[in-house]
């Protein structure tokens, strides 16, 4: 037997004006089942909430209601108040009689009337109420961090700092990522390697982290706090354990003209290579495309040269099964590639600048090789075709970038900056030449940056052109470069020995397929999705999975540390806890009447949905139904919808519920 | 092209399947009834005609024939049944055996007026040769023919106003006597537990009142909407005699207009609910 | 149609975290609306049931509103999609049926949308006392009650 | 098959060797050009420099024309009227209120739903098998440069056609004939054309470095889908004759017209003896034989 | 018994005098498919080549649903309402396997518990039996103790006359009554009038003899014979709501509106499976086989056990309407043979 209490908040004048909170208690007790009703001036107020708990002591109360503002403003303080009266705080419902009556209406009776209807609605609704209890669950204290950037290497550095295990998985032969590649770092100008290596190598020897290098994330099941991650640890054709790093093979490999990765095509490597000299591991990989032995099945000649014997042609790709409570993912952007945009490409082309077509037409990325002491010309500045020093360089802006018309929408954020330290660093180099920057605006928004800027124009005398660049054509050995100045308002040609093109910052090409393996949403443009831009900057959808760095959006190195760190921290906030408590609002399924349609699993948001088989004492099938994850459940009940006899049902908004509150309008 | 017979018997005895659910002559000469052959001796009881009206799709989910692997004879729209069946996980297709019958169109009933009438869901009969089968036997074609008065009404009705169409139901679930032969025909409505069989809480009014009626019918149209493949069983067994095809059709019209989905049709093709396209139509929604 | 001082009975489905919020926005900004409307409160759109519309006709209802996030909004990433496509389909039916525009209402109302939201239900809530009371509905409901 | 045809003026004057040319070979082609009864000016130039109202209500008019002869396809050759009419439907269906004024200029509703067509599209549309079948003769050899100007392309979110800055589309189409589309740097600059009239020099200036960029990377013609290009490229050779010893004519050619060489088709019948600059010199290597319809 | 002579006119004339007094009069409709109340006497059809309707007549005396009593909840109480319903009616045209049905089922209503609901009606019903020429290969009256000119259960009863006259056959004293207070519209008919008519009629040919099934059927219980009707029998009831005789219901509590409700009284069918459901989940009739033997034992043995009636017509509405063509008379004729 149903004994309900209501409790009638007159909140000050908030309610009270508008509502005749004493009739409202007053009619309100005639309704079946409702032992008590009491209206009062702050229900929300310490003797407001003692009114609550004497009456469920002396009323006997098993359910109550409270008739006050919006549920999303006191339900928590109720429920808890009610619990603390002994109560199930799963017995208490909220009838909203300000933001949705008193405070929406003037005429007293109406607002009266309708105050009565609402509590008689939620007096039903109560009724079928049952009590509820957290659900708890455990927590994976290991953290998975995809990509061996410098995102991916801070937040590994800091969970594994704070004591706890960190998988960290780069899918190139070494980490490092793009940052391993630059030259100097704006706006200070220090060498990149000199600050990153040391914390490479730091990664390697931490106790708590595991690497994983040329490996790539399989698939994931789970959820926050208990993901189960497969790991594909692709086939180096080199023993790991045994190897060294002494270098011969790749000495002796008789292939030598493969491109480099790591020099973006300028110089070349043998088929067993390690990409670059600090790599960490220093171990190095067969590229089986090119290498000899694997194209004619002869050659060996880097196992003949081991001595340690440590090649092994015929290695195999190796699955690794990892459980982790927290997945940080950050693997960063690329360089939009004009030359090798793909069919599906959001970007029209930019052909017209002559990407690939004329050899002294580079990207940032190459030039930072050309300008950087470990590159192809040991840090001296010379155009790719000739070998020549380039006397008159341009530098384009926003290729692909704030271009609605056949480019991005978005700003790629860094290009203003690197392209003012590309500029300043040749004009370092090549003292008699000439830098123009073609650019729209520049935007340096940052510590000592717009200082920076200023100083590439100021004491570096790089001629900056306000406008764009309509084409650029070969000409007699030259490159013609047509633009505007729009500030001049006159057209201008430039005749260069060397462009550089500062294309825009684009999604991993893999990022859409991994965000799918993840369960995360993503931006059109292939950038992941934070939950809140504001004020949860670092956090995916997805409950325990956090985002670093320029997979969310185009970032620098100071933005994307910071964002590593701050991602490290939701992990370890998330470590800080035995277990996940979360709201019992979850699906259940009646097995008995199920069918197995698996309608509920199709409008699954999370997967929440699990094949279910049903056996009898004997092990034989009985019939196959749908079972609720309640890890994965969130509670919108679209399964509850959809399930044609009703045999799933949201617990906290099951059918009776609801039914029973529609039929007490 | 095999015959029917011989090719049962052949299943039957090379235990490609345990039962055939197939059809045999009724006590009235020019009408056929099911019938479950488990033994190849009995299969000489088939026969295979235009007055084959029933979709024996129905008895794939029986319990007794649940997991077992069935043969079954089935014209096109049938298959379509048992296309979606599959699609809904109900049934495996390895599991069933399908009989595949070229179908000219069946008659409207047994009785001699309809003798020669072509049944209405044979009018726009887009699986004369059905569209799944594991064998193909032919029906042989008796010239029959008739008109689509059901389209016609349609369109009248959606000429009607609000209140005229709501009185012409009105008037139709009235006569409800809520036998639910119309979901126990259906080879779609298999549902352990209907929704209409729930007591908590009792969406579905039990007593044939108008309004649980309306409740009724308008949930068994909705259930069926986007997955009802047209067999017109359910109009066909209701002894009340209410046009039910009328809502499945029209439904069938709104899933083609809107989502250009036709049920039972493909093995792979997604369900329509239960999946979306951000891009759905929503002129309906301020 | 019919009297002046009818006062239709309206009810809002509402998802949790958009409409619901906007409604409260509502709320707190002192907007003021009809006070036709009662509010069910659920999760999300992809939670309403058809069922539940028929229900409210069942019980007297003479306009019915479902509200949710906008496409693309729901907290719950997909339900108003599928919801979506469900009214599609259903809303049709009832068309068909006879339950038109005028008793069946949509829309999306964000949880900053308190001026939409007053909007809607104003809009609503006019349609429906234009339309008169559901006396199809009601008349079916009768059949079999003590002053039936 | 029946597709809906609006010549526009130029084709009626200056580039009536363009509208021939295109009559004539989508005869060829079992295509039925339906010209659209009572067109009336696109308001390309003055309507489009001074009255932008009058600019869009003057395509819709030629739409709702269109419309109501129930045609679904409107195939619009002159790069000019085709630029009008895509923007005049993209006007209309992005802005409600400019549509209410539309409608009310022409009292009558606007259906812009129609499918508008430019050259290149065209023979895409038909199917490059199509043309593939019909061809008679291979230009194998015959080096060209494809030119596409302005408005077929700009404003790129309007027209949506092809890569603003480095089309593709006209060479595709030329290969089918044989010939051979050269890679050049000029295909989208100016030629001056709004300024064809008011201040030649300019033209002369502009159209100069097409023609040597052309000539330098090696074409023999000029290929052009666009009256006003044409007009430029052809006609001005003359004046910068005058102002280039050096100049060596360049003939310009009409997609449509390269196309009817490859069908085989009489030069006269496809306009040729209309140009300024002789053909003959380029093309004489590709015997002319009267194809009749078979 | 008395014999009378009267003209379609006249009848419609009485009938029109019915609907004056304000009695429901009931005949089956222009289609045929079921018994509906008349506006006038013009829409009566009296064919006897009538095809028997697609749901017989039961429903006017047995409704499919029926409100036993209204309830309002209070706080702490709840208020029972009667409601007192049934004027007079006349059922028209009744065919015998129709007009035989009712009495058959009176047996039940008045056996361990009167049931008032149903006797309300019947004691104010009248029924005018029509004799029957219609014949098909599922009717089977004359297997079941009827004939398509047995009186049983109309009060006055019908033969159609080439002259489109008809014989009026006085079966009791409620026809008798009508007949002396319309005695005008009524002319004395010489003896076995209907006589030539009555003989002209052949019916349906025997099919089975009751008894010899009865026999078979107390002797075995369990059998296989009903499996393969089990295989393909949809349990859809139908059978079961079309039939005159079945009278099994339902009784359901229904709070149609906050705080007021009804029970309500609906036709329910031994072939559904939630028929005999327990609330524990046991089903004793858990297949269908085992269902339709109910249907045959209650039908052919149970029913004559308890009352000594067969409880079936033969009027074939069960078999020509089974949506996959089970014949009962076709199943029961074969137990015959077994024996």
């Amino acid at each position: 037997m149903m004994r309900i209490g209501v409790f009638v908040c007159h909140c000050g004048e908030n309610i009270g004006k508008t509502v005749d909170c004493p009739t409202v208690a007053k009619e309100v007790i005639k309704l079946p089942n409702v032992v008590y009703a009491i209206d009062y001036k702050y229900m929300c107020s310490d003797p407001g909430q003692n009114l609550i708990k004497q009456a469920i002591a002396e009323h006997k109360l098993n359910a109550v209601v409270v008739a006050s503002c919006s549920p999303h403003m006191h339900e928590k303080t109720f429920r808890k108040a009610v619990s603390a009266a002994g109560l199930n705080p799963y017995m208490c419902e909220i009838a909203n009689i300000r933001e949705q009556c008193s405070w929406v209406h003037d005429n007293v009776e109406e607002a009266t009337k309708k105050a009565i209807d609402l509590i008689r609605m939620t007096v039903e609704r109560v009724k079928f109420n049952f009590p509820l209890s957290e659900i708890k669950v455990p927590i994976t204290k290991k953290a998975l961090v995809i990509g061996g950037g410098i995102a991916g290497i801070q937040a590994a550095l800091d969970i594994a700092g704070a004591g706890y295990k960190v998988i960290l998985v780069e899918k190139e032969p070494s980490i490092g990522g793009h940052m391993s590649q630059l030259s100097e770092t704006f706006p200070t100008l220090d060498c990149s390697q000199c600050i990153l290596t040391p914390r490479m190598v730091e990664v390697y020897q931490h106790p708590n982290i595991k690497l994983y290098t040329y490996s790539e994330v399989e698939s994931v099941d789970g959820f926050i706090g208990n993901f189960k991650v497969t790991i594909r640890k692709k086939a180096r054709y080199v023993k790991e354990d045994l190897c060294t790093g002494c270098g011969l093979c790749t000495q002796k490999c008789p292939i030598k003209r493969a491109p480099s990765e790591f020099d973006e095509g300028l110089s070349n490597r043998p088929a067993i290579y390690v990409p670059f000299p600090q790599a960490v591991p220093n171990i190095p990989v067969i590229d089986r495309t090119v290498c000899t032995y694997f194209k004619t099945g002869k050659c060996q000649m880097c196992k003949k040269v081991c001595g340690r014997d440590a090649i092994d042609f015929e290695q195999k790709d190796t699955l690794i099964t990892e459980d982790v409570g927290a997945i940080i993912v950050a693997t960063g952007y690329k360089l939009y590639k004009i030359d090798k945009k793909g069919p599906d490409s959001a970007v029209k082309g930019y052909g017209e600048y002559g990407y690939g077509k004329y050899k002294d037409v580079i990207d940032g990325l190459q030039f930072e090789r050309l300008a950087s002491a470990s590159g192809p010309t040991a840090g001296e500045i010379l155009r790719p075709s000739d070998r020549k020093q380039p006397k008159k360089v341009v530098f384009i802006q926003c290729v692909g970038s704030r271009d609605p018309s056949k480019g991005f929408e978005y700003c790629s954020k860094i290009c203003c900056m690197y392209t003012a330290k590309h500029a300043m660093l040749y004009k370092h180099k090549v003292h008699d030449g000439e830098a123009y920057v073609f650019y729209m605006d520049i935007r340096a928004g940052g510590k000592g940056y717009e200082e920076f800027v200023r100083r590439a124009i100021e004491e570096d005398h790089v001629k900056y052109i306000r406008g764009r660049v309509s084409k650029v054509y070969e000409k007699k050995g030259k490159l013609i470069v047509k633009g505007e100045d729009t500030l001049a308002g006159v057209p201008v040609e430039i005749e260069a020995d060397m462009v550089v093109l500062a294309t825009a910052i684009v999604a991993q090409p893999e990022a859409a397929k991994l965000a799918q393996t993840l369960g995360i949403p993503y931006d059109k443009y292939g950038f992941y999705a934070e939950v809140h831009p504001k004020l949860r900057p670092v956090e995916s959808s997805s409950g325990g999975i956090f985002l670093a760095g320029a997979c969310q959006a185009p970032r620098d190195i100071p933005e994307s540390v910071a964002m590593a760190s701050a991602a490290a921290s939701k992990a370890l906030i998330l470590f800080g806890n035995e277990n996940l408590e979360r709201e019992p609002i979850v699906a259940k399924v009646n097995e008995s009447t199920c069918v197995g349609c698996f309608y509920c699993k199709k409008v699954c948001a999370y997967n929440a949905i699990e094949i279910k088989e049903l056996k009898d004492k004997k092990g034989n099938l009985i019939k196959v139904v749908a079972s609720v994850n309640t890890g994965l459940c969130q509670g919108c009940g679209t399964c509850n919808a959809t399930c044609p006899s009703k045999s799933i049902e949201l617990i906290g908004f099951n059918d009776e519920q609801i039914f029973y509150q529609i039929k007490a309008l | 092209m095999a015959d029917l017979i011989s090719i049962v018997k052949g299943i039957l005895e090379s235990k490609k399947v345990d039962v055939v659910v197939g059809y045999t002559r009724a006590t009235s000469p020019n009408r056929t009834r099911p019938i479950v052959i488990r033994n190849a001796s009995e299969a000489d009881a088939l026969v295979i005609d235009s007055s084959c009206l029933n979709n024996l799709a129905t008895y794939l989910t029986r319990k007794e024939n649940k997991g077992g692997k069935v043969g079954i004879v089935a014209k096109g729209c049938d298959v379509k049944a048992i296309v979606q069946l599959i699609v809904e996980n109900q049934i495996k297709r390895e599991n069933v055996y399908i009989i595949g019958v070229k179908c000219n169109g069946v008659k409207k009933g047994f009785e001699v007026e309809d003798s020669k009438v072509l049944s209405e869901k044979c009018l726009n009969c887009n699986v004369k040769t059905p569209h799944l089968y594991d064998e193909l036997v032919e029906m042989g074609s008796d010239n029959l023919s008739g008109k689509d008065e059901k389209a016609e009404l349609i369109a009248k009705l959606e000429a009607m106003s609000p209140q005229e169409r709501f009185a012409f139901w009105e008037k139709e679930f009235e006569k409800c006597i809520r036998c639910y032969a119309c979901r126990q025909a259906c080879p779609l409505c298999y549902c352990e537990r209907c929704i209409a069989d729930k007591s908590m809480p009792r969406w579905v009014e039990t007593s044939a009142t108008k309004r649980g009626n309306f409740a009724w019918n308008i949930i068994r149209a909705f259930h069926l909407s986007g997955r009802c493949i047209g067999c017109n069983e359910c109009e066909r067994v209701c002894p009340a005699g209410i046009p039910l095809s009328l809502l499945n059709r029209k439904m069938a019209m709104v899933a083609k207009s809107e989502f250009g989905y036709e049920s039972g049709m493909s093995l792979d093709a997604p369900t329509l609910i239960g999946t979306y396209d951000v891009k759905d139509k929503e002129d309906f929604i301020k | 149609m019919g009297d002046n001082n009818f006062e239709p009975k309206i009810v809002a489905f509402v998802c949790n975290w958009c409409t619901y919020t906007g409604a409260d926005l509502a709320g707190t900004s002192r907007m003021k609306y009809q006070s036709n409307v009662r509010m069910i409160r659920l999760p999300c759109t992809g939670r309403i049931d058809p069922m539940f519309i028929v229900k409210a006709f069942e019980s007297g209802a003479d306009g019915v509103l479902v509200s949710g996030c906008h496409p693309g909004d729901c907290h719950y990433t997909a339900g108003n999609f599928h919801a979506r496509r469900r009214w599609i389909l259903f809303r049709q039916l009832l068309k068909f049926i006879g339950i038109d525009e005028s008793r069946l209402f949509f829309s999306w109302v964000s949880a900053s949308e308190g001026k939409k939201w007053v909007d809607v239900i104003n809009e609503v809530t006019d349609t429906v006392r234009k339309a008169g009371p559901f006396s199809d509905y009601h008349r079916i409901n009768k059949e079999y009650t003590l002053n039936g | 098959m029946d597709i809906g045809y609006y010549p526009g003026c130029s084709l009626t004057g200056t580039a009536k060797e363009y509208d021939q040319s295109i009559r004539r070979i989508f005869s060829e082609l079992g295509v039925n050009l339906i010209e659209v009864e009572d067109w009336s000016c696109c308001g390309a130039t003055s309507a489009h420099a001074t009255n932008h109202l009058l600019s869009l209500a003057l395509p819709l008019r030629n739409i709702n024309l269109a419309k109501r002869q129930g045609l679904k396809e409107l195939f619009i050759p002159c790069a000019a009227c085709y630029n009008r009419f895509v923007v005049a439907q993209y006007e209309v269906n992005r802005d409600a209120s400019v549509r209410k004024e539309i409608e009310n200029i022409l009292e009558e509703t606007i259906e812009a739903d129609i499918r508008i067509i430019n050259m290149i599209e065209m023979f895409e549309y038909i199917g490059k098998d199509a043309i593939t079948a019909r061809k008679r003769k291979d230009l194998k050899g015959f080096k060209v440069a494809a030119y596409y100007g302005c408005l077929l392309l700009r404003p790129p979110a309007v027209v949506k056609f092809d890569d603003p800055e480095q089309p593709s589309s006209m060479e595709e189409i030329i290969r089918l004939t044989g010939a051979e589309p050269i890679e050049w740097s000029f295909k989208t600059e100016c030629c001056g054309a709004s300024h064809s009239i008011t201040n030649t020099n300019i033209v002369v200036t502009l159209s100069k470095r097409i023609i040597d960029d052309a000539r330098e990377m090696g074409a023999e013609a000029i290929i052009v889908a666009c009256p006003m290009c044409h007009s430029n490229l052809d006609m001005r050779q003359r004046n910068i004759a005058k102002v280039d010893a050096q100049h060596r004519n360049m003939p310009v050619l009409y997609l449509s017209e390269l196309v009817g060489i490859s069908m085989g088709l009489d030069r006269e019948a496809l306009g040729l003896n209309l140009h300024f600059i002789d053909t003959e010199p380029v093309l004489s290597r590709f015997s002319t034989a009267i194809v009749t319809k078979e | 018994m008395e014999e009378y002579l009267i003209s379609f006119d006249n009848l419609k004339k009485i009938v029109d005098g019915f609907i004056k007094e304000g009695s429901d009069v009931i005949s089956i409709s222009k289609n045929g498919d079921r018994f509906v109340r008349l506006e006038k006497s013009d829409d009566i059809i009296l064919n006897p080549e009538q095809r028997p309707s697609d749901i017989s007549a039961k429903e006017f005396l047995f409704p499919r649903t029926e409100p036993i009593f209204f309830y309002c909840k209070q706080k702490e109480s709840v208020e029972i309402i009667d409601k007192e319903p049934q004027k007079r009616q006349v059922l028209v045209g009744l065919k015998p396997c129709d007009a035989a049905s009712l009495g058959i089922m009176h047996r039940v209503f008045n056996w361990d518990y009167r049931d008032e609901f149903f006797n309300r009606r019947y004691d104010n019903t009248l029924i005018i039996g029509l004799a029957c020429k219609y014949v098909d290969d599922y009717c089977f009256c004359t297997s079941v103790n009827i004939s398509p000119t047995s009186t049983r259960g109309s009060d006055l009863f019908l033969i159609p006359l080439s002259d489109g006259r008809f014989v009026v056959q006085v079966v009791t004293d409620k026809g008798k009554e009508i007949v002396s207070r319309n005695s005008q519209m009524f002319e004395k008919a010489d003896p076995d009038s209907g006589k030539a008519v009555i003989d002209s009629i052949k019916g349906p040919q025997k099919k089975f003899d009751s008894k010899k099934v009865k026999e078979w059927l107390d002797k075995n219980f369990e059998t296989d014979l009903f499996n393969p009707i089990g295989d393909i029998c949809l349990g859809c009831g139908q059978c079961a709501f079309v039939c005159p005789t079945c009278h099994c219901f339902d009784i359901v509590d229904e709070d149609y509106r906050y705080g007021e409700g009804r029970r309500m009284k609906n036709w329910d069918s031994c072939q559904f499976y939630l028929f005999t459901l327990h609330a524990s989940g046991h089903n004793p009739r858990d297949t269908q086989a085992k269902r339709y033997r109910q249907r045959v034992n209650h039908k052919f043995k149970y029913y004559i056990d308890r009352f000594g009636e067969i409880l079936c017509t033969g009027c074939g509405r069960c078999s020509r309407g089974c949506p996959v063509a089970i014949d009962i008379g076709g199943i029961v004729t074969r137990i015959e043979n077994l024996t």
